[in-house]
């Protein structure tokens, strides 16, 4: 197995490895793109496929100059046709290969619903762990410019409910990088769910290949009145209420939850048991979605420990508006959550 | 209505078929011209260079019939005689635009014109428009539906269900692929088989029939059988017109010289210029005169005018407006 | 418009109209066909396609006979094909048709869900209300004998993450027979979801057709140290549970949601801030599910009532396996819900 | 390989195909008689009266290459070579079953003879084929994949994109679909406008033929071509065999008497029944005596009844291991 070349790194630690002369810092598009790029090299199995993924665009970016350094038999552009391609590459994944789909907006996943929930979700399992679906699944949340109610939501909901899938949604450019080598590396269909807001954050990342295995969250930032446990996007959004909130003399918790299927149980409980105090920030809409889970598990497991009640911060129960000024009434941002800290530790 | 195919076309028809592609083809042009200011906040898929099948395919089509139509719907809601001042004011996310702000460029709709809204997932309208034939025909309404919808969509699972469909309860729709070798930047040839898009409705026992898309009147004769076939209870036809793209996939420039499609193949189409084509052809043919050009020119410039004008100093819904029309 | 010929119900009565002569006790089966029959009979714009509609088993009986009274144009089989078809529904249902869509089981829909949250749940929004998806779409959920991992999912939760649709799931005959024509005169998407184990259950049911809306659930039992709030089938475990409890001296109200979007948080709120203490007990998945969102809202809006941590009876983290000792593992009953009352009230 | 489809077929293949389509037969009657006890507690969805697709087809496939069913897969499985012992074991959700008891009738798997899994989602397998074959052709494995699959599942949508793929990229893989007219109780023509479902191949530049589907040496030619095209790298083919289902869709009784299919149809392809008119064939052509075919009938059944021995007398899984094999 060429991945054992691969050093796995669980550390939890937010940044880059000490010690690591080539760390440098790169944004998140990079990250993702030296990702595919060491796993193309590393793994003549790893092929990508999506549509436009040779684009001169290069999906923004983060497949860019692949095709020409792979080929197009392993950078392989394709048919608008989600259900059966993604069929395809779940084929081609239970005989031998380690696809990454790249769709352009998690929107257009729906197409393809049953192959993923249906199929790859399920078929380790109706198979008795004989045969595994190596695939990963990159899908992008776009939001704002009026993309409307078809081109911006963020349906990592959908996947979370689902057994036997694995959901990440980095947020920093080294958790994209070493989530994204882990999952092409590992045995489970896992999709990998990427915020446009998020490609032109840099930070320090390691060259070297190395991977981060879905599951653990880690802890953004300290404190000790008020855990702000949030994903993707809403990770920025709560550092920034976090240190408005610094101001006024509350000390929010921050921690970046990284995967959402499975979920880092533990590190919930045991900032819900710290502070005391519970705010989730999903990009998602509230009902039945990841903030909905987050809040039901607090309020299971770390219930003793809580001292007002909880609250979400998510997207409402509309469809996308495409004007902008309804847009600006449709996006929670920092302000949401520090309103609603305030009210909870007042 | 088969002879339509050969009969000549009056000249009202080919004055108006004229009319329909330059005020597409200026409201395209003034999109991009302003969308540089940033007050147009939404993606816009401009249908450059593909005017004349919009307007070759809805000559045929009453108020009351319907189309349905994709991300690059501009050209076609203009064809079916859809109000400018309501598109460009849900361009500029106005509360008086055709959709009240909610849906922007890639979702006009208009009822009252038989255009029930416009869809931007891929494929998406296409059994929409056999839904909405089904309805006819269960209700005996004599209307005709229209699926427009591109190359790309073609290889989507719904498109074949919906020919499948269609033809087993000879529903009055016709299915036309605008077929202009792109789906967003990839080339047909990296997503099909060497083998005409309309050679696909043989299988589900359905005519295809495949024409230059950039003349006007090819279109025209071809989507007056298959229209006719449909009101007449005789079944779904699929046409496929080739075509080009002017613009970028998304958005008012040009994505020619960063190298997104081939420059030779582009300036070989733009040659072809389906509207500089017509007028040419009318003109020699001494149905439109330099004057009467200048005349319809004119008149097409005030009403984009007026739109645009109309847009701009219409009102912004309200924020509390978000949560209004969710069912 | 025919549908005014019709009474709404949303009385909040579990059972028949009094007064009614011709109420009856009918089977769930039974009130779901007379629904689809009247709806068929009031009104010519009503129709019903599926595959296998007009089969001699008549969908689990709820379809049989219908065909021959309306014919094959308003009864009409189809084409394994559910995004197409799904989509002609739509499109059906655009131009003025009230369609109604069958499906064997809701493991199927996930081939469809593109047309469903795409078109179905966003039209209305994105045409600013100009246009409504008046459709109704059947899905039953399985159960047992080895159905497996693809035929015995409970995906209400996916759709009530997507703002736009509703998501019924009527318990009882009664319910069965009012949601469904309620949601059939309604001008907005409705998934309505059956359980399989429900079609024997039979309950006193008017003859004259009404309609409750979604939206309102209610309380099946009364109750006054815990609340069981529950979904479908685990209503009726939930409802042994409680005379179970009774037995140990521990009063459970069982709550019955009948919809879960909208879901009715206000009984939700009501009930728990009465007993303090919470039980979810749905027929699916825990993890984003609806059960979730129960907890969720308990937690945020009734948190100062919570004697308890909230507890979740639902399916495992697992796909469903096949051999009947795994499913007798897999699937909770009432004795689940005791055990965790009598951990919650010691 | 194309001289296959002339060449005279040697006895010992034609004896082969008589073993494996009475092995499918016999196996499915056994699991007819024993269902009534009700220790197989999973659906099952039996192929008596289509076992010559399977053997067919199969004969031309190494170990190593790739099948893909759906619900109805026992015979599939048995003619690519697996174990009776493991498949009756699943029928009976014992830990020694070829899923572990994980998966049930619907589900068997076996990797080792080139058995992946099998979906009981209509259609949900054929794109599964293409890929496996997308896999061989970029490995350059030599493998072949096969897709069996119902007249059902030619109306998804995934089926016509996989043609679509397969056809674009040329891959080792044979589309079969088992044409019996029904899908659960569906006719055809409720579901279909009167085409063969082996014309929709030529919209995509693929080859389709269609053949008798219960004479198991046109089966076992046509094939033969079909696979010797993918192994040499020339790309897939559509292959349309119309057959009879003689039982339920699901379950082991007849659904004739209820009224679910017309009795003179059924009764008419019993007499074309695919085991029987073959064993005439080879008795005529004096390949096959009374004697062998006795002797070939006892070994069968003595493997079915050590099948069904061991699977019910092998341990049930135990609860914990619910928690296996998720990821
Ligand atoms: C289901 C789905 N997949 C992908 C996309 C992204 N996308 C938007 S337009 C487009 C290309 C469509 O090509 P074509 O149908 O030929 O129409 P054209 O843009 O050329 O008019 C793609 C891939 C989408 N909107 N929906
Ligand atoms: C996507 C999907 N829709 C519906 C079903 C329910 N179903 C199971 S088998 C079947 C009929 C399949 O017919 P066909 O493909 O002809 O195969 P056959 O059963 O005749 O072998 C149906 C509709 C399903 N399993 N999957
Ligand atoms: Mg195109
Ligand atoms: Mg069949």
């Amino acid at each position: 197995m060429p991945w054992t070349k691969i050093q796995a790194d669980d550390s939890h630690t937010p940044v880059f490895f000490g010690g690591d002369e080539r760390a440098r810092e790169i944004t998140y598009r990079n990250a993702i793109r030296e990702a595919l790029s060491q796993a193309l090299m590393t793994d003549r199995n790893v092929f990508l496929i999506g549509e436009g993924i040779d684009d001169p665009g290069g999906v923004f970016g983060t497949t860019a100059g692949l095709k020409e350094t792979f080929g197009d038999e392993r950078v392989m552009d394709c048919a608008i046709a989600e259900n059966g391609l993604t069929g395809v590459a779940i084929g081609a994944a239970i005989a031998g290969m380690r696809p990454v789909f790249v769709h352009m907006r998690v929107d257009f996943l729906p197409m393809c619903m049953d192959q993923i929930i249906n199929h790859a979700a399920k078929w380790s399992y109706m198979t008795g762990g004989k045969v595994k679906v190596p695939l990963t699944i990159r899908a992008i949340i776009g939001r704002g410019w009026g993309s409307a109610a078809q081109h911006s939501q963020s349906l990592q909901a959908l996947f979370a409910h689902i057994p036997g899938l694995k959901v990440i949604m980095p947020a920093s450019p080294y958790d994209a990088k070493g989530l994204l080598l882990g999952s092409i590396a590992g045995d489970s269909p896992t999709i990998c769910i990427e915020h446009r807001w998020l490609y032109d954050q840099k930070e320090e990342v390691p060259e070297t290949p190395y991977m981060i295995h879905a599951g653990k969250g880690l802890v953004r930032r300290q404190g000790k009145d008020i855990s702000i446990i949030s994903t993707s996007y809403m990770v920025y959004e709560s550092l920034r209420a976090a240190s408005e909130l610094e101001k006024e003399g509350i000390s929010a918790e921050v921690v970046d939850l990284r995967s959402v299927l499975p979920m880092d149980e533990e590190l919930i409980i045991s900032s819900v048991m710290k502070t005391g105090r519970l705010i989730v920030a999903d990009t998602g809409v509230s009902v039945c979605g990841v903030a909905s889970e987050v809040a039901a598990i607090a309020a299971e497991q770390a219930f003793d420990s809580l001292k007002a009640p909880v609250r979400r911060i998510c997207l409402p129960m509309t469809p996308t508006p495409a004007s902008h000024v309804l847009e600006r009434a449709y996006y929670p941002d920092h302000t949401a959550i520090v309103r609603a800290a305030r009210e909870m530790t007042a | 209505m088969k002879h339509m195919t050969r009969a000549t076309i009056p000249d009202d028809t080919l004055k108006e078929l004229y009319a329909v592609m330059l005020t597409i083809r200026l409201f395209e042009d003034r999109t991009c011209a302003r969308y540089a200011e940033q007050e147009m906040k939404c993606p816009v898929h401009l249908c450059i260079g593909q005017e004349a099948i919009a307007a070759g395919v809805c000559a045929h089509l009453k108020r009351e019939d319907y189309i349905f139509s994709t991300h690059r719907s501009h050209g076609h809601c203009i064809a079916k005689g859809m109000d400018l001042k309501s598109i460009a004011a849900e361009l500029y996310g106005r509360s008086t635009g055709c959709s009240r702000g909610k849906g922007g460029s890639m979702h006009l709709a208009d009822p009252g014109h038989g255009i029930p809204g416009t869809t931007a997932i891929v494929g998406g309208c296409i059994p929409l428009a056999a839904g909405a034939a089904l309805a006819s025909k269960m209700k005996g309404d004599g209307r005709v539906s229209v699926a427009f919808f591109g190359d790309g969509a073609a290889d989507e699972g719904v498109f074949l269900e919906s020919l499948n469909f269609a033809s087993l309860k000879k529903l009055p729709v016709v299915f036309v692929c605008e077929n202009n070798f792109y789906a967003t930047n990839s080339p047909q040839s990296a997503r099909q088989p060497a083998v005409r898009i309309a050679d696909r409705a043989s299988g589900f026992g359905i005519p295809g029939v495949h024409a230059d898309g950039n003349d006007v009147i090819r279109v025209f004769r071809t989507a007056a059988e298959a229209i006719a076939r449909a009101r007449e209870g005789e079944g779904p036809t699929l046409l496929e017109y080739t075509t080009y793209r002017w613009k970028a996939h998304v958005g008012p420039n040009s994505d020619i010289e960063a190298g997104f499609r081939p420059a030779e193949q582009h300036e070989e189409w733009m040659k072809r210029c389906p509207v500089e084509m017509y007028e040419q052809r009318l003109e020699q043919q001494g149905v439109l005169s330099a004057q009467e050009r200048k005349a319809i020119f004119g008149r097409i410039e005030k009403q984009i005018d007026e739109a645009m004008d109309f847009a701009r100093t219409s009102p912004f819904p309200k924020p509390g407006e978000l949560f209004d029309d969710v069912y």
